[in-house]
């Protein structure tokens, strides 16, 4: 590839003074200095949230109330400062069982946190998403380490594509009362 | 594995020249040209059974003439190669000379899309939930020879999942590819025959005789076994990803076979041990006794504080009350342990050798119990070897403790020292102790250690580095997975502090490669060895001056010797 | 207290030399030395001033000496500078400005 | 009496810190020192009421000189000096005779003229700077044009003994 | 001089530091204020005190204009923790910030705030008059350097060490500038060194009343005034010009290591330093308390006229403080050795042949102007 040499410019005396773009940028300055301001005043006034900003990481339900987390524990893995932890636990409640694996107990380090989307990107079940919640703030160190409970709280419900619960559960059903198919 | 060389043939993988042994088969001579062929059922310490069909390669052989039994020779002089039509299984393929393998071609890759897809059929998809999840061949296939996408619409099986099919191993029927290495390993290695196939077709699956479990002391050895995760441990199961694990190299401290594992850990906290292959101590296999040893590390009577008189101290103040009692002694008595690593017996009797009191003895006391003739020797002692090439004890007979109480009855012992060994199993009691000067080392607390007037906690295998010197006189060396509880110095250390408080002649410092010089000069079997310079694998030592030992083994326990 | 004459003021002066001078012979630093010598040039600036005040009238407002200190200032910057880039050049060629090491011509 | 008063003060804030720096390990104590001393010169020049002196002396020395003195100091990061010159014994002679000068200087001062003021002191005017620059620029100027010259002399040789030193045979163009 | 005298001085002394402090403060606030008018935004306006904040409608617009701002930082500098750094030279340490804030405070003692006419004679409103007066504030002002020097030397890492070196020979280099561009000035005033007398050479009008200049020196000498504006800025260390501050490449230079109460001298010193250089510019240059085409004997006579003469002269140090910040807010930072170029090779020349020509002009036509 051809390297372009490109020259600057040779100042002009008027530029070389310096005085006259001096000028030029006082009146710039001054110009800005009445016009009016362009920013936001947060508390009273809340930015719009684009879509798919990514906020606080949260832990959402299906629209039945079950969780999503599996605790496969690859966000847990992927997650550049290690802000996961997760206690992996066995699901007792017989009705759910064939499901197996749900989180006991879910950390989520905010203090280290650099929302940076990877878990909701990696988890296989769309367990974990970014919303829009932004000012996560608290008075303790201890209060900022959300657990599986808060996380839930934040994240709600969100429709599941994966239907683990129920299609397998049927099958499951029907395969236990007789018949292979 | 003996290989003279001119009993060897040329096999060609991909065009790359091996030289094997004949009667190999095709996927280790691949294995040898540095070629990986896929496989499931296959293992080379079990029967062949060629029933999952991932390993088809192409083969070729050089072609002669039926008639004449002469070579035919392609334009450039060279034998032609005569590709068989079809693929064949690598695993139940045996070298010829010759033979041309390809492993690479249209066909090949093919046969393995094909094989995946069938596979993947009736395969749940529950990676996030399973435990194999990080160490499954059928991930690791799949990515690596799947198609990536699937074309099955209909709706998979559904079959039985979490069975408990013994006491350590759930199934989960719908992971299961049938591979069969479960089945064989019960029928050849275990010689319990537990599991089969049963039904057919797309339903066909593995399940236990009627009447029977699996729970045999290494059935958790199929877990192992299992290409995907169709078994999985009742302990292990649930608790972390495999990807979250450190492995390091340990010994199992079971019995004198020294069997060679895995420690998996994570931050400090251990969740499973697996074998480590050693094709001459225990091959790929470990007992599932061995397996729950690392619960020992987070046991309840662990001893975890130094303490003087019942009274917490630090590691210094421990240090300097045990070379002030061992100093002021008259005769002191050493209760040694066979769980102790070569290095500590070596520091052990350098210590022992710089008390200055009148009588000094020192005891070795054996754990013996019946073996089962395979992996679990009947002693109980990872390291009794060790105490002999150390020269810690003179023998086995002389240094039974069975003298120890007379000794102390008579009053000619004031001082008790005992590492990790009760002096209950010598026969002395409360009122005996009392009158001692009693000093417990031990990782956990026992019925007598209540009555020491010094305590010191040691660490576990998992918590320190050492060797062991096994039945075969094979040294072999552990690593430490996990650092051992707050403020415990390593048992090395504490010894070796405690023969520089005395003042007597050691190693420079306390560190494995210091005691490793010190005892290459000072003991001829161990001459020219660095601790660095042990192999994985271990390394023989010359055990035939302690031929007339009374061993309790009876005979060299390798299971395939 | 004695009423503060001339005496007094050239008493301060010499005290102030013979203080510059006993630095210039006791301190290896050249750095230090060379304010040493400035305190000197002060001792001189000191006594100027004061002779020149003490010896005017009304009729003869002596400035002779004032101008003279003016001078000595004038010149003492003209020396701290020469003096200073000296050393700048000594300690690059040296990396020392302890007198007692630039012994170049001793030797 | 305010003027014997400050008097004292300020000789004492002049001879103290002079003493202080010549005792003085580290640089920029000595140098921060110096500017103490200066200032009480500068002080006393004011008590002789030649204010334009006091108020120069401040600007060169306290502003000019001793800055540059930091400046070097900084630069060339002295650190300390570790003893003095050589050892007392040596110093016994020199330092005896210029004690003695003193004592000899002092006692001369002390018994010589000069005593009292004379007469007409407190009428005669201050140093003005009017009546400076008329005696610079009449009775003074050739002394004047030669400072002004020694100044230019002194500006050029101290930019040329600063240049940094390029050995010879390694000279590059446009590296400095 | 009796006590009453003493007292009264004092009580002089007193209110003209109360007032300069209260007008460097609020610069400070005043800074934020025109930083975010400049880059857009409303700056200080939430920061309330409770009874005063809450007056209807006064309350609000004074809590919108960050007015309450300057106590509340000053609570904050004198309340936080007073670090003191393990490896600093403690002494040096805690002089710096003092000596950095002493000049300014020094050099209002020799400033003319107004003027006081009474029975015909006008008298300078200040707390003492002499004639080196330009001399003893160049004197003074040379001193502030040692507070900057010391702080780098002191704090003992790298960082505020190059501040303090930067400093000094900024400092150096642009005090020569200081000097010469004020020069013609008082040679124009007819030897006097007196900044009463220069304020009093500047009433009346340019060229009789068809033209219509204001007899200023800005109007006589825009080079002059040009040169001392740039090294004031250069001695102030305010932007372009504040290399031993730097933050972007020293990280804050001279008083990265300081804290607390010490940083919030420098911070106070540093705008106290601007006060005090806008009002000698406003002295010298702008006519001092004097307002444009009116004689200085326009202002009546007594106490009225001598405050007056005050807010006039406070109005023009202002709008110079609005200066320095509109300034700061537009200009990046020079190069260091752009600083050294600008210092040494641009100013300096420039200076001697403006001290040249002015010699020049006044010797062919002396008082010709006047």
């Amino acid at each position: 590839m051809a390297i372009k040499v490109l020259h600057r410019k040779p100042l002009t005396l008027a530029e070389r003074t310096y005085i006259l773009p001096i000028l030029s940028g006082l009146r710039i300055t001054l110009r800005n200095m009445i016009k009016a301001p362009v920013t936001l005043e947060y508390p009273e006034e809340k930015p719009a949230i684009p879509k798919g900003y990514r906020g606080v990481p949260t832990l959402v339900k299906d629209p039945n109330g079950r969780e999503k987390c599996v605790s496969c524990q690859l966000c847990e893995f992927v997650c550049p400062p290690k802000a996961i932890r997760i206690t992996p636990g066995e699901i007792v409640d017989p009705a759910n069982a064939h499901v197996e694996k749900a989180p006991k107990d879910f950390e989520l380090n905010m203090l280290r946190c650099i929302y940076c989307g990877l878990c909701e990107e990696v988890c296989p079940e769309q367990a974990i998403v970014l919303q829009d919640i932004y000012s996560m703030n608290s008075e303790t160190r201890e209060e900022i380490v959300l657990h599986k409970d808060k996380l839930y709280e934040l994240g709600g419900t969100l429709p599941d594509a994966h239907f683990k619960w129920d299609k397998k559960k049927k099958a499951a059903d029907e395969a236990a009362h007789g018949g292979h198919h | 594995m003996a290989e003279s060389a001119d009993k060897l043939i040329s096999v060609f993988v991909d065009g790359i020249e091996v030289k094997v042994s004949p009667g190999t088969n095709m996927i280790e001579a691949a294995h040898k040209a540095g070629v990986e062929v896929p496989h499931y059922c296959y293992h080379s310490h079990l029967s062949v059974a060629g029933n999952c069909r991932m390993c088809l390669v192409e083969m070729g052989t050089p072609g002669v003439d039926r008639n004449t039994r002469q070579p035919i020779l392609g334009p450039d002089g060279k034998q032609v190669i005569q590709w068989m039509p079809k693929p064949t299984i690598a695993c139940a393929t045996n070298a010829t000379p010759g033979l041309h393998i390809r492993t690479t071609s249209k066909i090949v890759k093919d046969c393995r899309e094909g094989i995946m897809e069938f596979l993947l059929v009736n395969h749940p998809l529950d990676c996030p939930i399973c435990d194999q999840a990080g160490e499954c061949h059928l991930q690791e296939y799949a990515t690596d020879y799947g198609r990536g996408y699937s074309r099955y619409v209909e709706d998979k099986n559904v079959k039985p999942k979490r069975t408990m099919i013994g006491p350590r191993v759930i199934l989960d029927n719908e992971r299961c590819i049938l591979c069969g290495r479960c089945v064989r390993f019960c029928k050849e290695i275990a010689k319990d025959e537990v599991l089969g196939f049963t039904e057919r077709g797309s339903h066909s699956t593995i399940a236990c005789f009627p009447g029977k479990t699996l729970d045999n002391n290494y059935s958790l050895n199929v877990v192992d076994l299992c290409p995907v995760g169709a078994l999985t441990s009742t302990d292990f199961r649930f608790k972390m990803r495999v990807w979250f694990l450190k492995e390091t190299p340990s010994i199992c401290t079971e019995s004198s076979t020294g069997v060679n594992t895995t420690v998996w850990s994570r931050e400090g906290v251990i969740y499973r041990i697996t074998p480590r292959r050693n094709d001459a101590v225990n091959d790929t296999w470990m007992s599932d006794s061995g397996r729950v040893l690392y619960k020992q590390v987070a046991a309840e009577n662990r001893s975890t504080a130094y303490a003087i008189e019942g009274r917490p101290v630090q590691a210094a103040e421990a240090v300097a009350a045990l070379a002030d009692t061992l100093s002021k002694a008259k005769g002191v008595a050493f209760l040694a342990s066979g769980k102790s690593s070569v290095e500590e017996m070596y520091l052990l009797k350098k210590l022992v050798a710089a008390v200055p009191a009148g009588t000094k003895a020192v005891h070795l006391v054996p754990h013996v119990d019946k073996g089962d003739d395979f992996l679990i020797s009947a002693d109980r002692n990872p390291n009794t070897r060790g105490a002999l090439l150390t020269g810690l004890v003179k023998g086995l007979e002389s240094a039974k403790c069975e003298s120890l109480l007379p000794m102390v009855q008579e009053g000619s012992i004031d001082t008790l020292v005992s590492l990790n060994e009760c002096a209950g199993v010598c026969g002395l009691g409360r009122e005996e102790l009392k009158k001692l000067q009693y000093v417990y080392l031990g990782t956990h607390y026992c019925e007598t250690s209540q009555y020491a007037n010094i305590e010191v906690p040691l660490l576990t295998v998992f918590e320190k580095d050492g060797s062991f010197v096994n039945q075969q006189f094979r040294l072999q060396k552990f690593s430490q997975a996990v650092p051992g509880p707050e403020g415990v110095m390593s048992d090395r250390a504490f010894i070796f502090a405690t023969l520089a408080k005395l003042g007597g002649k050691g190693p420079r410092n306390a560190s494995a490669e210091a005691v490793w010089e010190s005892m290459a000069a000072d003991i001829p079997q161990f001459a020219g060895i660095s601790f660095a310079s042990i192999p994985a694998e271990g390394r023989p030592i010359d055990g035939s001056a302690f031929a007339s030992q009374p061993f309790a083994e009876g005979k060299n326990l390798h299971f395939s010797a | 207290m004695l009423p503060v004459a001339l005496n007094h003021y050239l008493i301060v002066a010499a005290l102030l030399f013979c203080t510059g001078f006993a630095g210039v012979l006791l301190r290896r630093n050249v750095i230090v030395v060379f304010m040493c010598l400035e305190l000197m040039l002060n001792a001189a600036n000191i006594a100027l001033v004061a002779f020149s005040r003490y010896n005017a009238t009304v009729e003869r407002p002596m400035m002779d000496g004032n101008v003279f200190v003016f001078f000595v200032i004038t010149v003492a910057a003209a020396e701290v500078a020469t003096g200073l880039a000296i050393i700048v050049a000594l300690y690059r060629r040296r990396g020392t400005v302890m007198a007692d090491d630039l012994t170049a011509l001793k030797k | 009496m305010m003027h014997d008063v400050l008097f004292y003060l300020f000789a004492a804030m002049t001879l103290a810190p002079a003493l202080l720096l010549v005792c003085s390990r580290n640089t920029v104590n000595a140098a921060m020192l110096m500017i103490v001393s200066f200032i009480g010169a500068a002080s006393l020049f004011a008590l002789l009421q030649a204010y334009l002196l006091a108020v120069l002396q401040v600007m060169v020395y306290a502003g000019a000189v001793v800055v540059l003195f930091l400046f070097i100091i900084m630069l060339l990061d002295v650190g300390h000096e570790g003893r003095l010159r050589a050892a007392l014994s040596k110093l016994v002679a020199p330092l005896a005779f210029f004690a003695a000068l003193g004592c000899c200087s002092v006692l001369a001062i002390l018994s010589g003229r000069g005593g009292e003021a004379p007469a007409g002191l407190e009428a005669s005017p201050a140093a003005s700077a009017e009546s400076f620059g008329m005696l610079l620029f009449t009775k003074y100027q050739l002394a004047f044009e030669l400072t002004g010259f020694l100044l230019l002399a002194a500006m050029v040789g101290v930019i040329f003994i600063s240049r940094r030193a390029i050995p010879a045979g390694n000279r590059t163009e446009g590296k400095e | 001089m009796d006590l009453t005298d003493i007292l009264i001085m004092l009580l002089k002394a007193v209110v003209v530091v109360v007032l300069v402090m209260a007008i460097a403060g609020y610069s400070v606030v005043g800074e934020r204020k025109v930083a975010s008018w400049a880059q857009g935004r409303l700056g200080p306006n939430r920061t309330t005190i409770p009874l005063l904040g809450s007056i209807p409608v006064i309350g609000r617009i004074l809590t919108r204009l960050g007015i309450f701002q300057l106590p509340a930082d000053g609570a904050k500098f004198l309340f936080k923790e007073e670090p003191l750094p393990g490896h600093v030279n403690k002494f040096y340490y805690i002089l710096a910030p003092i000596i950095s804030f002493l000049p300014p405070m020094i050099i209002l003692t020799v400033l003319p705030y107004g003027q006081f006419v009474k029975d015909g004679v006008m008298e300078a409103v200040a707390l003492s008059q002499t004639d080196v007066g330009i001399l003893f504030v160049m004197a003074v002002s040379s001193i502030s350097v040692y507070g900057l020097i010391l702080a780098g030397w002191a704090a003992n890492s790298k960082f505020p060490f190059l501040g303090g070196i930067r400093a000094s020979s900024q400092m150096i280099s642009y005090e020569l500038c200081i000097g010469l561009s004020l020069l013609p000035v008082f040679m124009w005033t007819g030897g006097t060194l007196d900044l009463f007398a220069v304020v009093q050479a500047q009433g009346g009008v340019l060229f009789g009343e068809s033209i219509g200049l204001p007899k200023w020196f800005i109007i006589y000498q825009p080079l002059s005034a040009l040169l001392y504006l740039v090294a004031l800025f250069a001695e102030t260390n305010r932007l372009p010009f504040d290399m031993p501050e730097s933050e972007t490449d020293l990280v804050g230079g001279f008083h990265t290591e300081y804290g607390a109460f010490k940083f919030g001298l420098f911070f106070v010193g540093e705008y106290a330093h601007m006060v005090v250089g806008s009002a000698i510019f406003s002295i010298v240059f702008l006519g001092g308390w004097s307002i444009p085409f009116l004689p200085l004997s326009a202002y009546p006579e007594g106490i009225l006229g001598a405050l007056l003469s005050v807010v006039v002269l406070a109005a023009k140090v202002i709008f110079l403080l609005f200066f320095f910040m509109w300034v700061r807010w537009t200009l990046p930072r020079f190069r260091y050795d752009q600083v050294m170029n600008l210092g040494w090779k641009v100013l300096m020349p420039l200076a001697v042949a403006n001290l040249l020509a002015y010699m020049v002009i006044m010797a062919i036509m002396p008082g010709a102007l006047l």
